[in-house]
């Protein structure tokens, strides 16, 4: 049984028929267990372009949806419809000059994108995405990925603070009081799902979502727990900080929030943070409530392609609703979100936990 | 009986004469008596203030003020002759504050002192510009420079060779 | 626990203040406690301009005070003149300055939609309002040769008479224009979090705003009846059906509303005009500069000389443009070029009241009122 | 929560959502309407106001034009013995002025927008860059 993606390039390499040649080799040193570091390292590899080659899709996917519902274009030049555009566009970042204010404090300043970065990279180790397309199934997968989202703020009022700047710190100071709020309804929606589920580990969670209720609808969450859902997706919205809840930034009020001054490669980083949080947010949402990579099987093919491409499908799918929700709505105000996430989302939150403790314990379902 | 007469017949004194100003009914008034002229003008209905004019006649200094009246939908306008040398009028913001910019804005460029505003500073040009342009006699010649002082004031000098773009 | 006022600096160069306005805010966290505007970044001298070229030479300089709508500060300096001189001016020229007019008065609301909901944070409107916005360019383009800055409407008349084509074009924009309206209403009119970033925001009474010298759509948000157009009827006005649209609540929703109405307003205007627009009678195109050459007065432009020099007076004449009203105050002293120009324009005027507006709310608030005041700085600064 | 309570349907938003989605499919007349500009251009109205073109033979040098210019674009200069205006297009504001009052009906405006340049120097054009013969054209 396969059970990550450690143990499936062991697989694959086996099916190739040289694993036991290079293992040999290894063990031939004694140095088995530098075999198995190269293979993390690999998978660590595969997972940062994987993440990065998402980046890049997912700002030209932005652009083209919204200049969709702008009756426009979007990147036509660079490559075929303008694929190439986030190339060109990391080309041009790179190539600008590094700028540190005068007044900032450079080290913080510099280390900031760097600790935005790294959460938003380790939130992909717990999620699925296709049967046994994981780093590793951590056994408290769920509440892993809250924490380390949880530390984003951190990174966020290092960035503001180091700045020196009135709008950074404007932003940094919004950027954690909103997380903060909208981070508790989260957990508590994630916690009713793990009162059916019984485990924290995000292939648990998945694999409880498998088959159908009369062979039509399938077991997903999102149809047991409506209010957990909708929940879950205006708290992961505000997590992730994109309209109606880009307080961060709110360009036209902050100009650009914590990340007014930055510049070039640093500037990339943060860009690449917030749309690998995009991605891994969107994963998080599809593993809850909308059963992960569970799917129809086809024959002939590995299951393995088969679940990435369905879990593919699916995350793309809420992306584009968040893509759609921004071009749609404008942006509430600052108060008012922590209005609604202290006053109606974390009791509803809570009214949901309730609801859902009833149903386990009436054993309806 | 148009309202510039109906003002002439409530303030006599205040009033020096009144004529048709194209379509409008125009009083010219003593400087002296313009706050009460103000009062009065208020009471009558005239609740919109249009517009403050100032304009230089090289001998003597004119301000003219547009009135409209919304209940009425009637015209006015005032007008106030003013010495060349150290033109000075009262503010009428106690009564309209919309009179607050427009009277900077008559400052600013005219020079006309409007005694009794809270706050009268240029509003278009920077603090500290030299002469006032819609006067005739500003000198056009002078240029002068607008650069960002230490403390992120305004800072204008006739003295351009600091400035980065200068043949 | 010890705290300070924050002193925060917007503009003059931010992504919201529509081109280089400066607010001086002093504030308590989020909160305004004080709000002191800076201007003038944009100060051009147009006034000393006026006093330096021709009567004619200036009518170039009147599109770029507010160069969103530049088609009414054509016409609010060709009918001052008019007023001083005493020109009469061909029905037809103004049936098309109305038509021209009422043109620019829904581009105009179309940008500010756009610029509102921008700051907003819904970058859809504005792409969508220029969509419609070109097409009216197009047609501007096709009249008068430039797309922004017309220099179209003259004293006497207008520069041109109609060309081929334009009228089926108009007719084409209008049935078009309908159904976007509804589009645009669809979008975002009932979207709740609109509501309650524009509900209450910004509130100003009638007493006051007629006080701060409020005009136009900023007046008739508060439940002000009052439009020049119908108080003092200038042009083909009076012989156009239309209502005023009036807005009671006073706050930032009942602005915009107000605006959204008066694009409907103006596209039922423009179909009135279109439909009686009177036939040209003398078709031969006497351009305008050429009058004294052929001495004759054409369907769209009365016989005015190169060399123009109006009778001396004063005249204070004002239009109800799309932001408020537009006055010119001229000095003529009988030379060719005028004594004194002054500009009334609604944008500065309408700014007066945003201090007072917005202390006590937070800055999104200071943008969605500052939004709703629509102030073009070109406008603000001359 | 009165708010929460009248507002709970969402219905503006999806409303709203219903619109955006109707654009991203093209749906009921709602097309692309952008022009990929350097590789397709719009036409332009005839009466479109670009770089200016002088009558060769109609043109007497009077120096109208340069008296009613009111940014001072305009000098007259001496060219194959004749006199002819000089435009400097990095003052001009495409008015149409000097086409009105020309007498002679020898300025028109092409539709020439593209007139950027690197140098103040390069803007101004000469009668030989704006000089064309009236049969030449027809």
């Amino acid at each position: 049984m396969i059970e990550n993606a450690y143990q499936l390039i062991v697989y694959v390499l086996t099916l190739l028929g040289v694993y036991e040649w290079i293992y040999g080799i290894f063990q031939s040193f004694g140095i088995d267990y530098v075999l198995q570091i190269i293979i993390v390292f690999v998978e660590i590899v595969i997972l940062f372009a994987f993440v990065l080659v998402t980046v890049m899709f997912l700002t030209w996917m932005e652009r083209k949806v919204v200049a969709m519902v702008q009756s426009r274009y979007g990147p036509m030049v660079t490559g075929p419809r303008g694929l190439l555009q986030p190339v060109m566009d990391g080309v041009k970042l790179i190539g600008k000059e590094d700028i540190i204010p005068a007044k900032a404090d450079r080290w913080i300043f510099t280390l900031a994108p760097f600790i935005v970065f790294i959460p938003a990279l380790l939130v992909f180790i717990p999620l699925p995405f296709g049967k046994s397309l994981i780093i590793s199934d951590l056994r408290v997968g769920l509440l892993y990925i809250i924490a380390i989202s949880a530390m984003s703020p951190v990174a966020l009022l290092l960035a503001g603070w180091a700045s020196n700047n009135k709008y950074s710190l404007m932003g940094a100071m919004r950027a954690v009081a909103q997380d903060i709020s909208y981070t508790i309804p989260l957990a508590l929606t994630a916690i009713a799902v793990v009162m059916f589920t019984g485990s924290l580990s995000t292939v648990d969670i998945v694999n409880a979502q498998g088959g159908t209720w009369f062979g039509i609808i399938p077991k997903w969450f999102i149809f047991i727990q409506p209010l957990g859902f909708i929940l879950f997706l205006i708290a992961s919205i505000a997590e992730m900080g994109r309209i109606p809840f880009d307080f961060q930034e709110s360009e036209s009020e902050l100009v650009a929030g914590f990340f007014t001054e930055y510049s070039g490669m640093k500037f990339a980083m943060f860009f690449l943070a917030e749309y690998a949080h995009l991605f891994a947010v969107s994963g998080i949402i599809v593993t809850l409530f909308l059963g992960g990579w569970e799917g129809p099987a086809l024959p002939f093919i590995p299951v393995q392609l088969t679940s990435l491409v369905i879990f593919l499908i699916k995350t793309y799918a809420v992306i584009f609703f968040a893509m759609w929700l921004r071009d749609t709505v404008p942006r509430v105000r600052i108060d008012q979100l922590l209005n609604l996430g202290w006053k109606i989302m974390v009791p509803l939150a809570v009214l949901n936990l309730l609801l859902t403790g009833f149903i386990v314990v009436a054993g309806v379902i | 009986m148009n309202a510039a007469e109906e003002l002439k017949r409530l303030l006599p004194n205040a009033v020096v004469s009144t004529g048709i100003q194209i379509n409008k009914p125009l009083a010219v008034i003593r400087k002296e008596e313009l706050l009460k002229v103000a009062e009065d003008v208020k009471e009558m209905g005239f609740d919109h203030l249009s517009v403050i004019t100032g304009i230089d006649y090289t001998d003597r200094f004119e301000v003219v003020y547009n009135f409209f009246s919304y209940g009425k939908k009637q015209n006015l306008v005032l007008k106030v002759i003013l010495g060349h040398d150290n033109p000075e009028i009262d503010s009428l913001t106690t009564f309209w504050k919309g009179a607050d910019w427009l009277e900077r804005e008559t400052y600013d460029l005219v020079g006309i002192r409007f005694t009794g505003h809270p706050n009268l500073t240029r509003i278009l040009l920077p603090e500290g510009w030299i002469g006032h342009p819609l006067r005739k006699d500003y000198d056009m010649k002078t240029e002068q420079f607008v650069m960002l002082g230490e403390d992120g004031e305004d800072v204008v000098s006739t003295d351009g060779s600091k400035l980065l773009r200068r043949k | 626990m010890e705290t300070e006022e924050l002193l925060l600096n917007m503009g003059p160069v931010h992504p919201s203040t529509h081109g280089v306005l400066r607010f001086k805010l002093r504030m308590d966290g989020e909160i305004i406690k004080e709000c002191n505007i800076v201007m003038g970044y944009l100060h051009r001298g147009t006034e000393k301009l006026g006093e330096m070229k021709t009567y004619l030479q200036f009518t170039p300089y009147t599109d770029r005070l507010d160069y969103i709508s530049a088609f009414p500060n054509n016409y609010a300096y060709a009918k001052a003149i008019e007023e001083l001189a005493g020109i009469e001016v061909p029905l037809r020229a103004e049936y098309i300055r109305v038509l021209t007019m009422e043109l620019n008065r829904i581009i105009n609301h179309l940008v500010f939609m756009g610029s509102l909901l921008m700051d907003l944070g819904a970058a859809t409107m504005i792409m969508w309002g220029f969509r419609e916005r070109e097409k009216a360019l197009q047609l501007f383009e096709m009249l008068c040769g430039a797309r922004m800055t017309f220099n179209y409407i003259k004293p006497g008349g207008v520069r041109d008479d109609l060309p081929d084509g334009f009228i089926p074009k108009l007719n084409e924009f209008l049935k078009d224009m309908e159904k976007r309206i509804d589009d645009y209403e669809q979008l975002i009119n009932e979207n709740e979090i609109f509501l309650m970033r524009m509900k209450n925001i910004g509130v100003i009474s009638a007493q006051e705003a007629i006080n701060y010298g409020l005009t136009g759509p900023a007046l008739r948000g508060s439940g002000v009846s009052y439009d020049i157009r119908k108080l003092e009827p200038y042009s083909i006005y009076p012989d156009l059906d239309f209502k005023v649209c009036v807005q009671s609540e006073g706050d930032s929703f009942a602005r915009y509303m107000v605006r959204v109405d008066e694009m409907r307003e103006s596209l039922h205007i423009l179909r009135q005009v279109v439909d009686t627009m009177p036939e040209a009678k003398i078709v031969a195109q006497a351009k305008y500069g050429i009058a004294p050459m052929t001495g004759m007065p054409s369907a769209v432009s009365t016989y005015f000389p190169r060399i123009f020099a109006p009778p001396a007076g004063e005249v204070y004449s004002r239009i109800e443009a799309p932001k408020g009203e537009l006055g010119f105050y001229i000095v003529s002293d009988g030379t060719t070029k005028p004594y004194r120009v002054k500009i009334r324009s609604p944008s500065f005027c309408n700014l007066t009241a945003i201090p007072r507006m917005v202390v006590g709310l937070k800055i999104p608030d200071l943008i969605a009122a500052f939004g709703t005041i629509d102030v073009v700085l070109g406008d603000v600064d001359r | 929560m009165p708010w929460i309570s009248k507002n709970w349907t969402m219905k503006g938003i999806i409303k709203g959502l219903i619109v955006t989605l109707k654009h991203v499919f093209h749906i009921g007349g709602r097309p692309t309407v952008t022009v990929q500009y350097p590789y397709e251009r719009m036409k332009l109205a005839p009466r479109f106001r670009g770089k200016h073109a002088i009558d060769e033979d109609a043109c007497i040098g009077c120096g109208i034009c340069e008296v009613n210019c009111p940014n001072s674009t305009i000098t007259i200069v001496k060219y194959n013995t004749r006199w002819f205006p000089q435009f400097n297009l990095g003052m001009c504001m495409f008015c149409g002025i000097c086409v009105d009052v020309c007498p002679m009906n020898a300025l028109k405006m092409t539709g020439n927008y593209e007139l950027a340049d690197y140098t103040r120097e390069s803007l101004v054009y000469g009668p030989e860059k704006l000089l064309f013969k009236k049969e030449a054209n027809q």
